[in-house]
């Protein structure tokens, strides 16, 4: 069977191939460019699980040692930058999961972006021609088998999010009414925040590649973790650190960024701003997950920094995903837009799976991210028809009223209720998510989280103390609390209760091409834990455990099942689920919210997603903007021109003031800042350029007399 | 050396010098009356062509054994017999970067020339003339044929420039270079001649050789002809502080000239740098080296900065390009001494020149294109040019993206090698610095983006950018997607160019 | 034998004078007309070096074609563009001051230099006979100088050319021009 | 030989010197080229001087000298084009003047 390798290196190229063949031939001709990504995504799933099978059937051979294949792209001299695949038994896993979610995911898409209809999207070939490219930036990713194409696969990504999240950014038609001018502006600044932030991480990502490269000579993965290469990491110092340290963390720099955790977790939940099948995209099988693959993909590198460092990377790992579980969950308590509470839902379960490998342990974290990918793609196109729904509704209603009623917003879950009647198959599928998610018995899950939080249990108990591990089952604990709560709160919110707006009166199920992936995607939240639930003996386990053993540092075992564990955690979810949906199923619009009620201040905090986003305006943006108005001011006002500034002292105060409200609305913390602090630099340095030839050759000859003097007397 | 064999070697010089004066006849044959007069960029393009077989065809003779071969000719009159220049694998390969350059500026630049220019004939011929000073620089090792080829490229550069006699910006932009560039040559030629006085000699191997034997302390005249030499130079390449004149030639030049300005001297000052410097000069090199690293932090930061600020979109390629010297200067400051690693720097350096011609070249395409339809070139010319030619958008953007250096793209792979060379030299500051500055680089080349993908046009027609252009912008995409992805023949090219330097060295 | 010696330094005096002198009047000359002039003072004091210098025939060439014809084509353009006969207008920017301030410094830099500097001067023997037939050089030229003497004569050619095309009247242009005229 | 070569080469300097405070210094485009021509000048003293001192036996300075003479006529005939087709257009050859572009 091993032939069937020889197809990974296709599992790729066959998106990356639609997405050439419908940008340069098919784009005009909707239905076909669709068919196209659907079936090579549909082909790479086949040749995906074909692989899977090969890596089944080789046993511990393959699925510990695996099996590459070597590409030379750049020779130069002795040592060879190579581009090559590689499948084991992680791989393996991975692969059942992306092109498989992602297959569903395209199939929705030619529903929900309206093939045939007549308000079909005017982008739409271009879209699937992105999302192809996204699925292969994923899938390359996943076989790649150096740090090369790895890089080349994440950076594919980053450009493909920031099209897509700006997807609707511009109008091409004047009736296309749902994109207006706000949604052209919101969306321009979320993809533009998305693109800058996360290539704060790609820098870090960048120079860890580089360094390894530069200590190592290799950019081979399998070639970094052999054991003696490993400790030569851990000898070298760097910055007062071991150089694995260092390496360690420039690396999870790249994951946070990636994979949206605290602190630059703040551009995800804008990334709402594209269509909702990328939300899907992003959230469940491809962008966040690259993070979290990259981390456990290089675990050994962290652990090997474990052994040697006082502060290792690995407990940043676990520490920064702890927080980012905590923060995400409690924020989605507090958020009204149905997607934006799923986003949040997203940062907090991307946290629990840094918490799962933060703890060492490589099953763990990824097994919640396959299962999490299952259910949240799940729950964002269960949110997708539920939109779609009740955006029909929206419609009809206004056609029956002959007004155009005031701006509507069909995120809006204060707007809806009583959907479970009009929706069923979509209730049906949501709340199989919803269960999959919270973690009940038997879905999904269930099984990955108490993974998670049986081994941080697991880790304390050993251990005895307060220790690390403790805090990380605490805020596990607590998080699956929260988690709980606000998906009860979304479900009394969105389909029980009565309706809560017209739109939703009016609101009807979406058609089959949407539905049906919703069912398969429902089977699979129920069925997939199974794949690791511990009286089956954890195949999962197995099957991966071992692919980081060559290593020498990572020394894989299941946790066993632990009925503390799992009993703390289901009673805390299934207290949550059901307060949140008693608080919210009758919840009356314009009521004051029941969590308010009993959080008070709290609330509000959360509300504002913990000021996070207003206090990088404050810390970062203010002090720039002070800074360079300053220099401005030194060099413009106060010098040059007094009088005509007086003027516009006037004028940039208000403008300060309408900056300071528009900051409480619309955060712009990074990019911008950096942007005013640039500018302010190249201001200054433009003058330079006077336009007089004379002035330039002054600075040559200034320029020769200093370096001469510098270079003759000292 | 036999005259045959004397001929045989100079065929790439004799048959581009031989194409332009054919095109300067028949421009003054076809003055009067008959419309074959359109013919002449084919002509000249023909001449690219024979250029690039013909040092194709004498490829095997520069390539193969390890010494280069050297042109000497006549007798010796007590130390003259010295070669005035080589046919080694750098000058090949510069050949072959030339034939590219003019092939690309040609193909990109017919409905322009129809447009806006009078002299046709002489415009194509000063191109090629132009193209033959870059070939002859990069082979030039005698500070005398230096000299003199550089300033051919000049003049003939500066001629270029001020061709469009009725527009102020091009006159006085051909002034402002004018004047910059023939004080900076006085100033290298000053250099020189201590050089000379120093070593008693002009050829480079020559010069290094009397350095290294020298008992007396030649440091008192060797700096100062360093830094002159590097006035020269830095002009050429326009590296900061010796850049100024690059925005005000670039945005006043007719704009398939501007592309041949950003790409071909810049070219020809990095050949002439590389070889001078390692040549003439390896014995200074603590010196040169921390000179060069200085300048290649300010160039890069200060194009970097000042770019933000630009509105005109060749006033802002010309920052671009001001910062992209700086990077790859880094190939230069940062190069390896043993042959045996990945990147020596210097093959970083030649990479990342292959892939910034073709990037550059191709965006300079997609500017001419947009001007030949809207009449400027302002940022706001691209508003919506992705509603409006979806093809030249798509391949701004990806050219783009090589100047910022994402992957998959060539700018991608250029970056890779010279920040790999400083890093593997332990060079962090400059790799930092480049790595920050080619995040700095993304706010303006996204206004760019911004621009062709959201700007609004409300009265923008499509357009279509004619055959030649098509060409040009289309081999360009495709060279700087084949660098990236099949990356091994290039990589395999330039290290070999620079093999014999690298080995000398 | 001295008074050859006192001969050659009372000549050299002389040159220097007018070379630097000129130099100075140059670049200090209200008009500038006068400055071009004092150019070609100045360059005669470099062809009496050349000649002290037993380099007569780079003497008449810098005669011929430096003071012949470059200076005469400076004049001519002097002449062609207005009003620059009169000194009407300060001839000097305001970066002046700091210009002479920065050259001089420079200046005196690169003469501390130039004195520490041992210079490998050639033995004595040598230094007596310097003396080269125009016939050597003229071989020189088509010998080992060949492949730049090529090169300079195609560099004469495109200088001419571009110069002809960037300066010619423009009411000259032949009846095939005028399709091609640019718009403005 | 009278004259050592430490003279020659201060002259060569000082001429070079007044060359570049011209061409730093004039505001006529004409003037500036004036300048240059005095810098090149410097260096070709230089480098008969040092042909004269260094290598008396070989013409390399002589050669070199004759090559800069050839190439500054070059020189001057192509930027006297680009002064006066500037004059044509702007009725002024004043450098400061020629300041449109900037920034």
């Amino acid at each position: 069977m091993d032939f069937l390798f020889s197809f990974t290196p296709l599992i790729p190229l066959f998106p990356l191939l639609a997405f050439a063949v419908i940008v340069l031939f098919t784009y005009r001709y909707n239905r076909l460019s669709s068919d196209i990504a659907i079936g090579s995504i549909a082909l790479s799933t086949v040749l995906a699980w074909a692989v899977l099978l090969a890596t089944l059937l080789g046993g511990e051979h393959i699925q510990v040692e695996g099996w590459q294949l070597r590409v030379p792209w750049l020779p130069a001299g002795t040592t060879v930058l190579d581009l090559g695949f590689a499948v084991d038994g992680f791989t393996a896993a991975m692969l059942f999961m992306v092109p498989f979610v992602c297959l569903m995911i395209f199939i929705y898409s030619q529903g929900y972006m309206k093939l045939g209809q007549p308000d079909q999207d005017p982008r739409y070939a271009r879209f699937f021609a992105y999302i192809s490219l996204f699925a292969a930036g994923m899938l390359g990713l996943v076989v790649a088998r150096d740090l090369v194409l790895l890089f080349v696969s994440w950076e594919i990504m980053g450009l493909c999010s920031y099209l897509l999240i700006g997807f609707w950014s511009f109008r091409k038609a004047d009736d296309e009414h749902h994109i207006d001018e706000a949604q052209v502006i919101r969306a321009r600044k979320a993809a533009l925040k998305a693109f800058i932030t996360t290539r704060i991480g790609d820098v870090l990502l960048f120079s860890g590649i580089a360094l390894l490269y530069s200590y190592t000579g290799t950019v081979t993965l399998r070639e970094i973790f052999r054991p003696e290469t490993l400790e030569t990491l851990q000898t070298i110092s760097l910055l007062g650190m071991p150089a694995v340290t260092v390496i360690a963390l420039l690396v999870f720099g790249g994951a946070v960024g990636k994979s949206a955790q605290f602190p630059l977790h703040v551009w995800l939940p804008d990334a709402m701003e594209g269509p909702t099948p990328v939300s899907a995209l992003i959230h469940a099988a491809t962008m966040v997950a690259a993070g979290v693959y990259l981390v456990a993909r290089m675990l050994p590198l962290f652990i090997a920094g474990f052994e040697v460092a006082d502060a290792p990377a690995l407990h940043w790992v676990a520490i920064v995903g702890a927080i980012t579980a905590l923060l995400g969950a409690t924020i989605g308590l507090a958020q009204d837009d149905i997607k934006r509470v799923l986003a949040y839902s997203t940062i907090s379960q991307l946290g629990y799976m840094m918490m799962g490998l933060g703890l060492g342990s490589l099953v763990a974290g990824i097994f919640h991210l396959l299962t999490h990918a299952f259910f949240k793609a799940l729950l964002f196109l269960g949110a997708g028809s539920v939109i779609h729904g009740v955006e029909h509704g929206h419609h009809v209603a206004a056609h029956a009223d002959h007004v155009h009623t005031e701006h509507f917003n069909p995120n809006d879950m204060k707007a809806m209720g009583g959907l479970r009647h009009r929706m069923p198959y979509t209730f049906v599928a949501y709340l199989a998510g919803t269960l999959a998610l919270v973690g009940i018995v038997p879905f999904a899950g269930f099984w990955s989280k108490d993974e998670i939080l049986a081994e941080a249990f697991h880790l304390w108990r050993a251990d005895g103390a307060l220790n690390l591990p403790f805090w990380v089952w605490l805020a596990g604990t607590l998080g699956a609390f929260f988690t709980a709560l606000y998906m009860g709160r979304q479900l009394g919110l969105v389909f029980w209760g009565e309706p809560r707006h017209t739109a939703a009166r009016h609101a009807h199920e979406s058609p089959s091409s949407m539905t049906i992936p919703l069912i398969v995607l429902a089977l699979f939240a129920l069925l997939f834990g199974f794949v690791n639930a511990p009286f089956l003996g954890s195949p999962l386990h197995h099957f991966m455990g071992g692919v980081h053993e060559a290593s020498e540092v990572v020394h894989a075992e299941a946790v066993p099942f632990n009925f503390t564990v799992a009993a703390i955690s289901t009673v805390l979810a299934v207290a949550g689920l059901l307060l949140g949906w008693l608080l919210y199923r009758n919840y009356r619009p314009g009521q004051v919210e029941p969590f308010q009620v009993v959080l008070g201040p709290v609330f509000t905090l959360l509300r504002n997603k913990y000021y996070i986003d207003e206090l990088y305006q404050q810390v970062i943006i203010r002090p720039v903007v002070w800074l360079s108005n300053f220099c401005f001011n030194i060099d413009d006002r106060w010098i040059i021109d007094p009088f005509v500034d007086l003027v516009g002292a006037a004028g940039r105060v208000a403008s300060d003031i309408v900056r300071v409200l528009d900051s409480v609305v619309v955060d712009r913390w990074f990019v911008e800042g950096t942007a005013q602090l640039f500018n302010a630099a190249g201001r200054g340095l433009r003058y330079s350029e006077t336009g007089r030839v004379q002035n330039y050759l002054l600075v040559v000859a200034v320029t020769i007399l200093l370096l001469l003097g510098l270079y003759l007397y000292f | 050396m036999t005259l045959t064999q004397f001929l045989v070697l100079l065929l790439p010089e004799l048959v581009l010098t031989l194409v332009a004066l054919v095109v300067l006849g028949l421009d003054m044959l076809w003055r009067n009356g008959n419309g074959s007069r359109h013919l002449l960029p084919w002509i000249a393009l023909a001449g690219t062509v024979a250029l690039l077989v013909a040092a194709v065809l004498i490829w095997p003779l520069g390539s193969t054994g390890g010494a280069a071969i050297t042109f000497t000719t006549g007798k010796d009159f007590g130390g003259d017999q010295t070669p005035m220049m080589v046919l080694d694998p750098l000058a090949l390969f510069f050949k072959l970067f030339t034939a590219i350059v003019l092939a690309l500026v040609l193909l990109s630049s017919g409905n322009y020339v129809r447009a806006h220019i009078r002299f046709h004939g002489e415009f194509y011929a000063l191109i090629l003339f132009a193209g033959l000073a870059m070939t002859l620089s990069a082979a030039a090792t005698n500070l005398l044929m230096i000299y003199l080829s550089l300033e051919f490229l000049s003049i003939t550069s500066y001629l270029l420039t001020g061709y469009l006699r009725e527009d102020e910006r091009s006159t006085e932009g051909a002034v402002k270079y004018f004047v910059y560039g023939a004080t900076a040559s006085a100033v290298m030629l000053y250099g020189f001649s201590l050089l000379y006085g120093a070593t008693g000699t002009l050829d480079l191997a020559s010069i290094a050789a009397v350095l290294t034997g020298s008992v007396i302390p030649v440091h008192w005249l060797v700096y100062p002809a360093l830094i002159m030499v590097l006035v020269g130079l830095g002009f050429k390449i326009a590296l900061v502080p010796f850049h100024q004149w690059a925005p005000d030639a670039y945005e006043g030049a007719p704009t398939p000239v501007t592309a041949f300005l950003s790409v071909g001297p810049k070219a020809a000052g990095f050949a002439v740098l590389m070889r001078l410097l390692l040549t003439a000069l390896p014995g200074f090199q603590l010196d040169w080296i921390s000179v060069l690293a200085g300048v290649a932090i300010v160039t890069m930061t200060l194009g970097n900065l000042v770019a933000l600020w630009q509105s005109n979109v060749k006033r802002l390629l010309a920052y671009s390009s001001i910062a992209q010297a700086g990077y790859m200067l880094i190939g230069l400051v940062a190069l390896a001494p043993e042959a045996h690693s990945w990147t020596t720097g210097l093959n970083g350096l030649l990479i990342y020149l292959f892939a910034y011609l073709f990037t550059n070249l191709g965006a300079f395409a997609v500017v001419i294109a947009v001007e030949n339809h809207t009449g400027s070139a302002q940022l706001d010319a691209f508003a919506g040019l992705m509603r409006r030619n979806s093809f030249l958008a798509i391949t701004m953007f990806l050219f783009l993206l090589s100047l910022i250096g994402i992957p998959p793209t060539a700018g991608f792979v250029g970056k890779l090698f010279v920040f790999g060379a400083a890093i593997q030299r332990q060079m962090i500051m400059l790799a930092v610095v480049g790595i920050v500055n080619s995040v700095i680089s993304v706010y303006y080349y996204y206004a760019i983006m911004r621009q062709m993908f959201f700007g609004e046009a409300p009265d923008a027609p499509p357009f279509d950018e004619g055959p030649g252009l098509r060409v040009a912008v289309g081999v360009a995409a495709l060279m700087v997607l084949m660098i990236a992805l099949y990356a091994e023949p290039f990589i395999r090219l330039a290290s070999d160019s620079v093999s014999l330097l690298a080995a000398s060295f | 034998m001295a008074i050859e010696q006192a001969l050659q330094i009372f000549v050299f005096v002389i040159l220097t004078l007018m070379t630097l002198g000129g130099g100075l009047a140059v670049v200090t000359s209200r008009n500038l007309f006068h400055a071009a002039l004092s150019l070609i003072l100045s360059l005669a004091g470099v062809v009496g070096y050349y000649v002290l210098l037993d380099a007569g025939f780079l003497a008449i060439v810098q005669l011929l074609i430096y003071i012949g014809a470059i200076s005469i084509l400076i004049l001519f353009s002097i002449m062609l563009t207005r009003g620059l006969m009169t000194p009407r207008q300060v001839q000097r920017n305001e970066q002046w001051w700091i210009a002479a301030l920065v050259v001089f410094l420079t200046f005196v830099v690169l003469i501390v230099a130039l004195w520490q500097m041992v210079w490998p001067i050639a033995d004595d023997e040598a230094l007596r006979t310097p003396n080269v037939a125009i016939s050597q050089l003229g071989e020189a030229l088509v010998g080992p100088y060949a492949i730049p003497f090529e090169i300079i004569s195609v560099l004469l050619l495109v200088a001419l050319v571009g110069a002809i095309v960037l300066a010619r009247e423009t009411e000259n242009n032949q009846g095939s021009h005028a399709e091609a005229g640019s718009s403005e | 030989m009278a004259i050592p070569l430490s003279w020659w080469l201060t002259v060569a300097a000082a001429l070079f010197a007044i060359g570049l405070y011209g061409v730093l210094s004039r505001r006529n485009a004409i003037g500036v080229l004036l300048g240059i021509e005095l810098m090149l000048n410097a260096a070709n003293i230089n480098l008969v001087a040092f042909w004269r001192f260094i290598t008396p036996q070989a013409l390399t300075g002589q050669v070199f000298a004759i090559f800069v003479i050839g190439i500054a006529a070059a020189e001057a005939a192509a930027g006297l084009a680009i002064i006066i087709s500037a004059y044509r257009r702007r009725r002024t050859v004043v450098v400061d003047e020629l300041d449109t572009m900037r920034w």
